[in-house]
């Protein structure tokens, strides 16, 4: 346990779209992110649609270029692998996809998806890839006798297993899960949810677990990263961070979880102003300044640092350093005065 | 149908008017059913299709008996018998003769082997180049897309036929050279319909699992992209063979193809034209030929096309 | 809180059943809906895939396309109408007018050829005339209400130049503009960000209290509405199982299935122990199960469940439940 | 707009460049050299020599290209190597009768086409859409040439009521340009009707499922603005993408039709170049054919940005 397995530091990923008789549009999806993962933990990357952490994911997996920074996964560096080396340093780390709809080939069985990896990697017979892949159906909640069925003849959560137990053919390491859960419905979502942490316990896996929904990640994440427009804004243990949030973006997004709680009407929810902007055109300094109810001069002008804070974790935000009548007060008491319902 | 919805929909797709409710499968299908894969499935809801049934029928009947000529004609097609020249539908000749004495029925039976063998080349030599670069230009990408991409923009700068056309007045007439040119002309709508379609697929998630995998280009191109461009790629072929039959049989009209004595159906009907006020037979039955063959390759192409569904008729483009 | 004696209400169905046409031929997809939402109400129609939820908020405006259903029985009244009988014609004088409705998917449901303004202000033209330039400037002002800054410079723009969370707001402008009695939205915030969602959440319940008109809010989510909803309805594969006034139902549900979906809510769980779950998965309108039909996946379910149909039956102070054993279970709500 | 037509105009000078290059490169590979057609059945060796010498065809091959481009731009194709006339001329004169079929035959596909699919897709499943369905199915599979030949020989032979072949200029007589064009428009014309039909029958039913049709549904609008407004301009851009593809392979199907019908446009000139190995004529066609499927793809794609306001931002 507790054995570093996943380090990314300052990975920044670059997208350019290029368009007939325009300039090229530049955008800086990640911008320099780092976060670490343990073996058998589960780090939650929560955030919007636009804020970089499906990108993240797939950044560490090298599965879309990365502009700068290094990742290490089992020791080993993957920024400058490439080509076979890279596929072969692939067998460790798997990822499972967001729409259970499209992660699987229409045109391949149950079967011959599941044991897709065990013939790349293992160069194992049919045969023997065909008895692990019947184990594996088995071992996710199907029945044996699925194993010749096409991918339209199941429901989306049946699919997410059949997609989970390809991503653990070759007893990986660490697998991303990129929104694995969120195109499913609320029975079957726990489910599939029960699934992965059954299978973490069993094998020692560690997550990314990418998602919106910030009370699922609360339930499966020891620790948590808040991303938004493409940096992480504040990190740390869960209880920490969904108790004593630092980020007025962190408070805004957790106020925003529908509350089923009756007894709770009266709580304040924090309803954010607009929307998030542009990637291909951030505001400057702090990029979430336009939206923050606390924003200062200082927040347009430079990008905070991250620093870290009692209780775990880090923040970048500019009230936790350098906020000039607010330095050393906790956020959590500013709240209830400062913040205007919307 | 699904796979269109939203990311976070957990509805069925809305109907408006012209759209049904699609009941997603169930999850226990009839026992039998589990081996027959998705081309059983499209061969179960092809042979559903009564059109296409239909389509399908009368193509083999075609083939059977354009290619069994030799064994159905009652004469050979060069026999030329004066003294029977220019008769209607008689006992002795069932669709007539032509202007030689020579057989109708016979000459349109080997015409039809000529014809039918000129389009098939043709739309082979098509598929043969237009396949593999269409899936190299889609799955690459960058710049072997653009130097494909702007070589098929000048082929089709031509009308297919006039392009052809030229080609014979260079390298003279022959239906030979006139089907592979008419093939290499052809070669730039396959290669469209091939590059969209692996640009379709190369989006799909499931590429992407390939590649978190670890699985090789080379594997991912031939087990995941290949089988999954398949459909758009027998649609555009049953397309394509029809418009070459149509290209064959123009060309040989003009006399730029099928040169006499032998038959074909365009070189049949260019003779029948001068007849035409004596013995309107004569251009009539090689028409009907053209035309149920032409409609067996539409009506295959438009069932492939229904059973392969809605998601490959994007692919299209 | 709300009274839904009929008199006082503004929209009731009634025993609504609806077939569909499928490879199948027709199954049934709707099993004797009823509810009523009362004036300035807001009902909250909650149900996963397959529970119908669509087809019934669809059908308050015959937008069910008719050849391809049929309805078995039952009448939605509004206004002393039918809605399911009324002649096409009048039908078409009441959508956009007197009830109109908002949908799931901001991106696809405004029309990607025409701007933004030229929609709402049709729907306005249609329904009360005028001069297109009359109708822009009314335009300009419901997108102002609906909190889009800017607005008479954004009615020239094109849908594809708005964000998800602003075509919402616009398809809101669009249902609001000839101010109608109800409003039907057919889980406006699904498709958008936790915190767009809620900005759509309170800019509904803002314009319900100042245009009076009444809501039907249709959601896969019951999180999402709980500060939301009067009273909420709870679906499942075609049947309404349980209605209620929302506070009752969410600290006290009386059918196993509500009580279910709220425990399946993440926010319910504990961290470290599983998360409750509802076994096996909604049935298909072909084989719909004989009784009961959640009884199959229900843990409180005993033989008699399997047996007769269940009817909808009114439990108490308003409430209905379809469970023969809604008597004697006592189901736990939320925490 | 405007800066998207120059720009695109732009784009068009190195394609039509290349493709100015291989028409002319094409003579290159005549086998024997192109002085071989102009130099009679059996040439001398000398006659050759002055053939080529007279042709400008001992100059290196970019400068004869370069000359025959630059000549070209300044409206001179050269001459014919059958009677020496103008190879601009002759395809001048031909162009009225070409593009009087042309339109004609696009006229007749846009009225019938886009009136059978419509009426296909607005009652799917009806015997309209059923009959719509078989009448294209047929009209895709029937050879042009010989409906027109049976037209001819129904209404010309038989019936008497039209005129077989020739051509009359509009100018001289409206209704006998009318009356010799019909039969063998309405010929070339089944194909794209057929193909329309079922384009604007696949658009406008596709359209109709599409979520913001059901928005107008809502918003209590009537069938006549619902699909004349919201779906008729969605369902446009494959309709006229197929009317696009069709206006260049009618170009095609010309050679054949006014070669049948003894009409003397660039389709008859076209096939008589060939015959005769005019090169020069065959040359001087194919640049105008391609210059001018240039313009009509161009018309199409700007067509585009007019139905689809997205595709002009991109």
């Amino acid at each position: 346990m507790s054995k570093r397995l996943v380090e990314v530091r300052d990975v920044s990923v670059v997208f350019h779209k290029k368009a007939m008789f325009k300039k090229t549009r530049t955008v800086e999806a990640v911008k320099s992110v780092s976060f670490g993962i343990d073996t058998g933990e589960t780090l939650g990357l929560v955030g919007e649609s636009g804020s970089g952490k499906s990108t993240t994911g797939r950044a560490v997996l090298k599965l879309v270029p990365v502009a700068s920074g290094d990742i290490t996964v089992a020791g080993q560096n993957l920024t400058d692998l490439n080509g076979r080396a890279l596929r072969r340093a692939r067998r460790r780390m798997q990822m499972v996809f967001q729409d259970p709809y499209s992660s699987l080939d229409p045109s391949a069985t149950v079967a011959a998806s599941i044991s897709e990896p065990l013939m790349v990697h293992d160069h194992v017979s049919a045969r023997a890839a065909r008895t692990r892949a019947l184990e594996l159906i088995e071992l996710v909640g199907l029945r044996a006798s699925h194993a010749d069925r096409y991918p339209y003849e199941f429901s989306g959560g049946q699919r997410q297993r059949i997609a989970i137990a390809r991503a653990i053919a070759l007893n990986p390491d660490f697998i991303v899960c990129d929104e694995a859960v969120s195109a499913l419905d609320v029975s079957t979502q726990n489910q599939v949810i029960n699934l992965l942490e059954r299978l973490r316990t069993e094998f020692d896996l560690a997550y990314l677990f990418i998602a919106h929904d910030l009370a699922i990640v609360r339930h499966i994440s020891h620790r948590v990263a808040v991303m938004y427009l493409g940096r992480i804004v504040e990190s740390g243990p869960a209880e920490r961070v969904y108790n004593e949030p630092a980020h007025p973006y962190t408070q805004a997004l957790l106020s925003a979880i529908p509350n089923p709680s009756p007894h709770r009407r009266s709580e304040r929810r924090i309803v954010l102003a607009g929307e998030v902007p542009d990637p291909a055109r951030p505001p400057s300094g702090c990029p979430f300044r336009t939206r923050c109810a606390f924003a200062m001069d200082i927040c347009a002008e430079r990008m905070p640092e991250h620093t870290a804070i009692d209780g775990g974790g880090e923040v970048a935000c500019h009230l936790q350093t350098s906020g000039p009548e607010l330095s050393g007060a906790p956020l959590g008491d500013l709240t209830a005065a400062a913040i205007r319902p919307a | 149908m699904t796979q269109n919805q939203g990311l976070h929909s957990t509805e069925p797709p809305i109907m408006t008017a012209g759209t049904m409710p699609r009941p997603k499968k169930p999850e226990e299908p009839a026992v039998r059913r589990r081996r027959a894969g998705r081309f059983g499935q499209l061969a179960r809801r092809f042979a559903g299709n009564k059109p296409a049934l239909a389509g399908g029928v009368l193509l083999f009947v075609i083939l059977v008996v354009t290619m069994g000529a030799p064994l159905f004609a009652p004469y050979t097609p060069e026999q030329i018998n004066i003294a029977d020249r220019l008769s209607g539908p008689t006992p002795a000749h069932w669709l007539g003769t032509d202007a030689l004495g020579r057989d109708t029925l016979s000459r349109l039976l080997f015409g039809g082997q000529v014809s039918l063998a000129a389009s098939a080349l043709s739309v082979a030599i098509a598929t043969l180049i237009g396949l593999p670069l269409g899936i190299l230009a889609g799955y690459v990408g960058r710049g072997p897309d653009w130097l494909l991409n702007r070589a098929s923009d000048i082929l089709m700068t031509f009308p297919a036929l006039v392009l052809t056309i030229a080609i014979i007045a260079v390298v003279g007439p022959g239906l030979t050279t006139a089907m592979i040119s008419l093939g290499i002309v052809y070669s730039a709508r396959l290669f469209r319909v091939i590059r969209s379609a692996t640009l379709v697929v190369r989006q799909e998630v499931y590429i992407e699992a390939s590649i978190s995998i670890g699985t090789p280009g080379r594997t991912i191109l031939l087990r995941r992209i290949l089988p999954n461009v398949l459909p758009p790629l027998l649609i555009q072929i049953s397309f394509l063979l029809a418009s070459a039959l149509l290209a064959e049989v123009t060309i040989s009209l003009l006399g730029l193809g099928a040169l006499p004595p032998t038959a074909s159906w365009g070189s049949m009907l260019g003779q029948a034209f001068a007849e035409i006020r004596g013995t309107p037979s004569l251009a009539v039955f090689p028409g009907i030929a053209i035309a149920l063959a032409t409609l067996s390759f539409n009506l295959v192409g438009d069932g492939l096309r229904d059973s392969f569904g809605r998601a490959t008729r994007k692919a299209e483009g | 809180m709300t009274g839904t004696e009929p008199s006082g209400s503004l929209l009731s169905i009634e025993d609504l059943r609806i077939d569909f046409v499928t490879d199948r031929g027709w199954v049934n997809v709707l099993n004797g809906v009823s509810f009523d939402i009362g004036k300035n109400e807001i009902v909250v129609l909650v149900g996963e895939s397959g529970s119908g939820k669509t087809v019934t908020s669809l059908s308050v405006l015959g937008l069910v396309p008719r050849a391809h259903s049929r309805k078995t029985s039952g009448h939605i009244w509004y206004d002393g109408k039918d809605l399911t009988e009324l002649p096409i014609g009048e039908l078409r004088d009441i959508r956009g007018n007197e009830i109109s409705m908002i949908f799931q998917e901001p991106m696809t449901s405004l029309n990607p050829a025409f701007t933004v303004g030229d929609q709402i202000a049709e729907a306005y033209r249609r329904h009360r005339g005028g001069k297109k330039k009359a109708a822009l400037a009314r335009a300009a002002e419901m997108l102002d209400l609906v909190g889009i800054p800017n607005a008479a410079a954004r009615l020239r723009d094109y849908p594809h130049e708005f964000s998800g969370g602003m075509r919402q707001r616009a398809m809101i402008a669009m249902a609001l503009i000839c101010e109608p009695r109800l409003l039907i939205a057919d889980e406006p915030t699904t498709a958008l960000d936790v915190t767009v969602q809620a900005q759509i959440v309170e800019l509904l319940i803002r314009l319900r209290d100042e245009t009076g008109c009444g809501i039907l809010f249709i959601t896969h989510d019951l999180g999402v509405v709980a500060e939301l909803a009067d009273k909420v309805v709870v679906m499942y594969a075609g049947e309404v199982v349980e209605t209620s006034v929302a506070r009752d139902l969410y600290i006290q549900p009386k059918h196993p299935y509500t009580e279910g979906l709220l425990a399946a809510m993440p926010q319910q769980g504990v961290r470290g122990e599983e998360l409750p779950t509802i076994p096996g998965r909604t049935p298909e309108p072909w084989s719909m199960p004989s009784g009961c039909r959640f009884g199959p996946r229900c843990s409180h379910a005993v033989e008699e469940c399997g047996k007769a149909v269940i009817p909808l039956s009114v439990v108490d102070n308003g409430r209905s439940c379809r469970c023969c054993r809604s008597g004697d279970l006592a189901l736990g709500g939320v925490r | 707009m405007l800066r998207l037509l120059g720009a695109r105009l732009l784009t068009m000078v190195p394609l039509l460049l290349v493709v100015s290059f291989l028409i002319y490169g094409l003579i290159a590979l005549v086998p024997g050299g192109p002085e071989t057609a102009l130099a009679g059945s059996n040439p001398t060796p000398e006659k050759l020599a002055m053939v080529r010498e007279q042709l400008g065809l001992n100059e290196p091959f970019l400068v004869q290209y370069w000359n025959w481009f630059s000549a070209a731009v300044q409206g001179d194709l050269g001459k014919s190597f059958v009677n020496g006339q103008s190879v601009w001329s002759a395809i001048a004169g031909g162009f009225p009768v070409t593009l009087s079929l042309v339109i004609l035959t696009l006229l007749i596909a846009a009225v019938l086409g886009l009136g059978l699919g419509l009426a296909a897709a607005l009652r799917p499943g009806s015997w309209i859409d059923r009959t719509a369905t078989v009448i294209a199915s047929l009209f895709m599979s029937l050879p042009y040439f010989w409906v027109g030949m049976m037209l001819v020989l129904v209404f010309a032979i038989d019936l008497r009521v039209l005129p077989a072949i020739g051509y009359v200029p509009f100018a001289q007589s409206p209704t006998d340009w009318f009356l010799h064009l019909i039969t063998p428009a309405f010929a070339l014309a089944i194909v794209p009707v057929a193909v329309v039909a079922r384009q604007t029958r696949a658009a406008v039913t596709g359209v109709m499922t599409e979520d913001y049709v059901r928005t107008a549904e809502a918003k209590g609008l009537r069938p006549v603005r619902l699909v004349g407004k919201h779906v008729l301009k969605n369902a446009a851009v494959p309709v006229v993408t197929a009317f696009g593809v069709e206006a260049n392979r009618l170009i095609g199907a010309t050679v054949v039709m006014e070669q049948l019908f003894a009409l003397p446009g660039v389709g008859k000139l076209t096939y008589f170049s060939v015959f005769s190995r005019d090169f020069p004529m065959v040359q001087g066609i194919l640049l105008i054919t391609a210059i001018l499927i240039m313009f009509v793809n161009l018309a199409v794609d700007l067509s585009y940005g007019y139905f689809n306001p997205k595709i002009k931002a991109t």
